[in-house]
């Protein structure tokens, strides 16, 4: 697969891995985030910590839009869902994100809801071309990767007219997720230890461009390297970001400059503004109400809104107390450290959404991971 | 998280549709985001939507940067 | 007036079955004699029993059963009717059995093409005789509309056993090498190719086969340092070294880079977001086989048409997790777990 | 940090099916270990291969296949599981064979009650081991909610034929005796009973039942006299007759006063506007014996227990049309055709 | 079975037997026409024919509704079924009642039409109840005798508000047919004989009474027993035909004295006259189209009319010429006079509609009698 | 045609519905189509509806007259 192929060349990654152990001096610990789930798969499906120094040490951000989903968000679908006028229609991740009690999507189509699994929301517009009558509801989620693609749907139903669709819509912000970490200092510090810098969003980026990410490096001191996914770009990635803290420099490095530029991708982003605004705040599992975080349908378009057209309740849930996802989600601990990862947690029964997805934390730890005991190292 | 595949344009389609082509496998995507596309592009593709273009320069460019600290880092330096 | 014959005609080309061909009565008879009868014909079933009787010889024998609920029911390579032929002959073969007799059960959604059916029930017949294997019994359930998905076939598979081989999936043993008969993945994406996404087309068809021939030249290469054979169908390679690593209680390593994928297959994989490890094949299989043996049995199935990609990915080692794990070509390691749930496309 | 065990538990008490449970992943090893295993356990399940092997002697096997696809699942007299097991070994026994081995497959709607699935398989376990046979292998499937009817089983049964036996629809001579075992219609009714119409009650309770202690205690007695045994199920008397004299080219005449109906089943049958000799059973035989041994056969079933109400109900007769001939306790004859379609209730 | 067993008694039939063949004069032939299939049904369930002297021969008239049902209907009712937002309650009867071109209610549900068969207008109130979003049809035939629990279906859902009720009304009238037999000269003269008397019908005289008969009889001068359907009452029935041809006298007797009298059931009738009211003229299979012989619902219950809030066209379909249903159900011919009997024309596959019902002439012909070739008397 | 079974009234419920039996077959039906019906009354029941109570005294009275004829019958007149 060309421009995939080319960044998982072994040789060239045990030369980086050695440039990586040499640059990074051995009497400091290197502490990086990666905010993106797609960078947590690439770090373990090709056993990067395998290669990594000692006292470089990954940590994973909360960079998976169905697990930071809260279970209320899962609920209101759900209840959405069980309306027999409703077709919901979802991205296959999300069928089994844990709502409260057990509840999920896949359960509430075992019992009868019309949900419809859809790659993309141009099944979503199919559909509701096939079924007029029926109310096709899309369950929007995703950060500004996956946003602009809901935004050509509303614009396309608004001009075929196709009355019978609307979105039920969960977009988040990545930048206000990160400042919201890095603004608070419990999250900053993470067992009392900073965190030295971030690998950035690489199909984030590619809407949003580099430049949101400059007022964060300005606010709080801390470099940022916008990665794509493939294994070497990240352990590029590192390496600058080993760079960046040895030369005591903060700034927004893009090392995904083949699919990245400064200003980000302009049509999406219009699309975007044209049927999206910013939401008071949203909530996130792990980290909260994040304010200026989430997006909702402008008024113009709240003929597509779900939650206008059915009068949906916002909801609260308590997170299960015992899940340690918030924590996991903040860095501030890791799966192992969680009491139910592997035993009551598995991938088949879910209790947090690091978990669910398989780029979540969890359920990454337990594929590729979790025998790897002796690799568990806990912060001093 | 926002999994996603370059992939080569190899027919562009009426109504902002286009044909990529993937190791033998097509796939017709929207290409509504993306301006200025034309056959033998390549693109980021997401959720069936072309997302950016991938700039071969900027590709070549970063893997040479990538051969060369990976040589480099062949003699281990301190 | 003349008496209406008992094989009546079955208008096989514009009809459809309904409630009437699973009731018992004469359309039932119509259907079974018309359509099923034609496509298998043999002995035992010209004499329409409930049940039909054969000679054994004293010895150990094998059963097994596998039902048949594929989506789309026409798919490249293959339609579900020749999948239920194969799929219950493999699982035969994989005991290292001679398939002798099949049953076949079939449960179909009222309003179904006559000449949908007939299709299916000729790939079960053309199957069935290039594997040297008979459809003497069998069943015709007809459900309400909306109350089944077209057609389910249930098969089940008797075959005799070859003396002193003993295949059985705690037989692995620590050293023992891990051999594939071929690419991972092609019936799956085939199957995915046509159901998931109208946009997406593929270049692949299934690999739907029966593997008695290519399994009697391993054993004939192997005998009984063959010790475990699996065909990985639902739930691919993973579920089936995983299944094995816990029955044997030991482990797997594999060498990513030995394991066949074809391009395409890997490409729908990573714009699905699945791995082709997971995905289910119908025409391939693994063996567990004493290293001693590894190269001759490797040797005899890439010398047949359906084991000329076959490769010796992994050995089975000591592990107490029984962890299936894999070298990555990337130089990292990990561990290939059981699929969890259904393999969902995934966005993210 | 302690390591998920591979037989997790299963939430049986409240959980309900999905599609994780069919995919080959960890769950649906769960529910086969948790469930069928626990409801079925043999020691051939316990090696959990995709296949079974057992010893057999030289000599002649039957193999039979049968569908359920039954509603309500759950029914006066039995349930799916029981009926599932008990009606693969009639066919088996009515072959003049003792049964040795069944296979079952299971089809199974997304959200179903793992509760009811347990009760279902518990039945399984309990009817089988009543006939002293043994489910040995096994398939699971689950398809999306409204592509099924909550369950379908589809069993294999194996079985040994006794030395010298050759049961056959095409053995009925001139002049043999017609013989049921019991009143006929009680398991098409009390299916109605609970399906048709919420309105009706009925005092009646499915036959479902085994009949292979029965076949053994009539072969003991009738020998080769025993031409054709056929449990009728699907079509009711009416058509397990009328497949026998077409089979074996001849007619029936039955005395209409001499087959047992229970009063509830004819009342049924008369509300409904059916016959009680279309109506199916599920735990009766038809024999067809030579006149000699009829007596001796007789009086055989009806010292068992699930033969006390047996009855000759006629005789084989000459007839080129081949029809099923009843002269009616009225004093009229008429003819007993094989169901048109499928049997529904009637308003006229 | 109280008070049906009793009416089976094989002793009394002989008796009976032997009473009509000494009664029925050996030099004249009587031809009786039983109107009822229920009748038909009797005579050849417990073969009655066998008992019968050679010199009184029952022909079969056209008394089943599914019978007369002309095709037309059943494509209306298909065409309705087939409309989305229609559910259609059918009694079982009707399943198998061929349309035109092989159309039926059956091959319409395995095509996917929502078509559900009850038992009673009970089960159609009690499901309009449940799926009050659908559109729930009664497809209502029947004679008088099935026409009541159409009409307090109908005042039920009125009480009820079940606004998604509707009936597809195909009721017809017993004495307009018999009428229309008698009037027409070809009719009354089958091969050039006349019919001697009629075994009238036993469960329509329980709602109308033996009353409306009374003109026919003045009219036409043919005497009319109604009977009961249990063999006895048939028995006795011809019995008494055979006397009153004998005495020279016509007039309408009452055999079932038990269930009908001369009244019939008021409540009943109010019942129907409330609901229903005469169409001018409604198509019968086999008599045409046959003056004030059909009801339809009264203006004030538009509402639950069918064909008016579907706004359903009216078809004419030609019946299958090489059908000899139209002349069997005259009584001008009998099924084994028809060439496609037995041969195209099966239970299985039924041409005409004389062949759907297990009542029909051709069905019953076909299940109880089909070998008797020896007991085909043609008309002289 | 107009398949009709008489079945024994043995309770009678609220809004004109009772429960007839039948050797041993219970049924819910309409009893609003027949005045004054009590338990223990024989009624011809139609597509759930009594369309008619059985008179005993006619039943009996025709069943007497059968029986006569029926012996009557059996020494030929003629
Ligand atoms: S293992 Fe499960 S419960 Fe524990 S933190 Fe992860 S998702 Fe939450
Ligand atoms: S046999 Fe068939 S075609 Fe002939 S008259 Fe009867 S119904 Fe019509
Ligand atoms: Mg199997
Ligand atoms: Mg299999
Ligand atoms: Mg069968
Ligand atoms: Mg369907
Ligand atoms: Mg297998
Ligand atoms: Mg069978
Ligand atoms: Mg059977
Ligand atoms: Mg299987
Ligand atoms: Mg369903
Ligand atoms: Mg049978």
């Amino acid at each position: 697969m060309k421009y995939a192929d080319e960044f998982r060349d072994k040789t060239i990654a045990q030369g980086l891995a050695r440039a990586i152990g040499a640059e990074a001096g051995p009497r400091r610990a290197y502490r990086f985030m990666e905010f993106c789930g797609g960078h947590t798969h690439a770090i373990s499906r090709y056993g990067l910590e395998d290669l990594l120094p000692a006292n470089v040490r990954m940590i994973h951000g909360p960079g998976c839009p169905v697990c930071v989903l809260p279970a209320s968000r899962i609920d209101m679908a759900v209840r959405l869902a069980e309306r027999p006028e409703v077709t919901l229609c979802v991205y296959g991740d999300l069928m089994r994100a844990p709502g409260s009690q057990g509840q999920s999507l896949m359960r509430a189509k075992a019992l009868g809801a019309d949900i419809r699994m859809v790659y993309s929301t141009l099944d979503a517009i199919r559909l509701a071309e096939q079924v007029p009558t029926r109310e096709v509801v899309f369950f929007a989620i995703g950060f500004e990767t996956t946003t602009p693609p809901t935004a050509v749907m509303v614009r396309i139903a608004e001009k075929k007219r196709l009355r019978g669709l609307s979105v039920f819509c969960n977009h988040v912000l990545t930048p206000s997720a990160m400042h919201s970490i890095l603004e608070n200092p419990k999250m900053r510090n993470i067992g009392g230890v900073a965190i030295d810098g971030f690998v950035g969003p690489a199909h984030v980026s590619t809407i949003i461009g580099t430049q949101p990410y400059e007022p964060l490096v300005e606010q709080f001191g801390k470099p940022i390297v916008i990665a794509g996914f493939e294994p070497l770009d990240v352990m590029q990635a590192i390496l600058m970001l080993v760079r960046q803290v040895n030369e005591g420099r903060y700034e927004v490095e893009n090392q995904y400059s083949r699919a990245v530029t400064r200003q980000g991708n302009r049509r999406a982003k219009d699309e975007v503004s044209q049927v999206f605004e910013l939401r008071e705040q949203f909530e996130w599992r792990g980290l909260g109400l994040v304010p200026n975080s989430g997006l909702k349908l402008k008024r113009a378009y709240a003929g597509f809104d779900a939650e206008a057209r059915f009068a949906m309740h916002e909801l609260r849930v308590a997170d299960n107390p015992a899940c340690e996802c918030c924590a996991i989600l903040r860095g501030a601990k890791r799966p192992v450290d969680c009491k139910l990862f592997g035993t009551v947690c598995t991938p088949e029964t879910p209790v947090g959404s690091c978990m669910v997805s398989s780029e979540g934390a969890c359920a990454a730890y337990w594929t590729y991971g979790r025998v790897r005991d002796d690799q568990v190292r806990r912060l001093s | 998280m926002c999994l996603s595949v370059p992939a080569k344009i190899s027919k562009i389609l009426p109504d902002d549709m286009a044909i990529v082509s993937i190791d033998g496998v097509s796939l017709e995507i929207s290409i509504a985001l993306v301006e200025e596309l034309d056959v033998g592009d390549n693109v980021l593709v997401h959720v069936g939507y072309a997302l950016s273009k991938i700039d071969p320069t900027e590709a070549k460019r970063t893997l040479e940067l990538l051969q060369e600290l990976g040589s480099a880092g062949r003699e281990p330096r301190s | 007036m003349s008496v209406k014959d008992y094989h009546g005609k079955l208008d096989v080309e514009n009809g459809r079955v309904d409630l009437s061909h699973g009731s018992g009565g004469r359309a039932m008879a119509q259907l079974i004699s018309g359509l099923f009868h034609q496509a298998f014909g043999n002995e035992w079933l010209a004499r329409c029993n409930d049940q039909s009787a054969f000679e054994v010889a004293a010895g150990r024998m094998v059963m097994t059963t596998d039902g048949y609920v594929v989506s789309p029911l026409f798919f490249p390579g293959g339609n579900i009717g020749s999948l239920a032929v194969h799929g219950t002959i493999n699982d035969v073969v994989m005991a290292g059995a001679r398939p002798l007799y099949l049953s076949a059960s079939f449960i179909i959604e009222e309003g179904f093409r006559f000449s949908d059916l007939r299709t299916i029930a000729q790939s079960m017949g053309a199957a069935a005789r290039g594997a040297g294997v008979y459809i003497i019994t069998g069943d015709t359930k007809v459900v309400e509309r909306g109350k089944a998905d077209g057609l389910f076939i249930s098969t089940t598979g008797i075959g005799v056993l070859a003396d002193g081989l003993d295949l059985s999936a705690d037989k692995a043993r620590i050293g023992d090498r891990v051999l594939v008969s071929g690419s991972l993945g092609d019936h799956g994406v085939a199957i995915m190719s046509t159901r998931q996404n109208a946009a997406l087309q593929v270049e692949i068809v299934s690999d739907s086969a029966s593997l008695h021939d290519l399994v009697a030249v391993m054993v004939a290469a192997g005998g009984r340092g063959i010790h475990v054979m699996r065909d990985p169908t639902r739930g691919g390679l993973a579920a089936t070294l995983n299944e094995i690593a816990h029955q044997s209680g030991l482990g797997f390593r594999l060498q990513e880079a030995a394991i066949p994928v074809k391009p395409a297959v890997a490409a729908t994989c990573e714009l699905l977001g699945l791995d082709p490890i997971h995905v289910a094949n119908e025409g391939k299989l693994v063996a567990i086989v004493a290293p001693g043996v590894a190269d001759a049995v490797l040797a005899a199935m890439k010398g047949h048409p359906l084991g000329c990609d076959a490769a010796d990915i992994g050995e089975a080692v000591a592990d107490d997790h029984k962890f299936v794990q894999v070298a990555t070509s990337f130089g990292g390691g990990r561990i290939v777990d059981w699929l969890s749930g259904e393999q969902l496309p995934r966005i993210c």
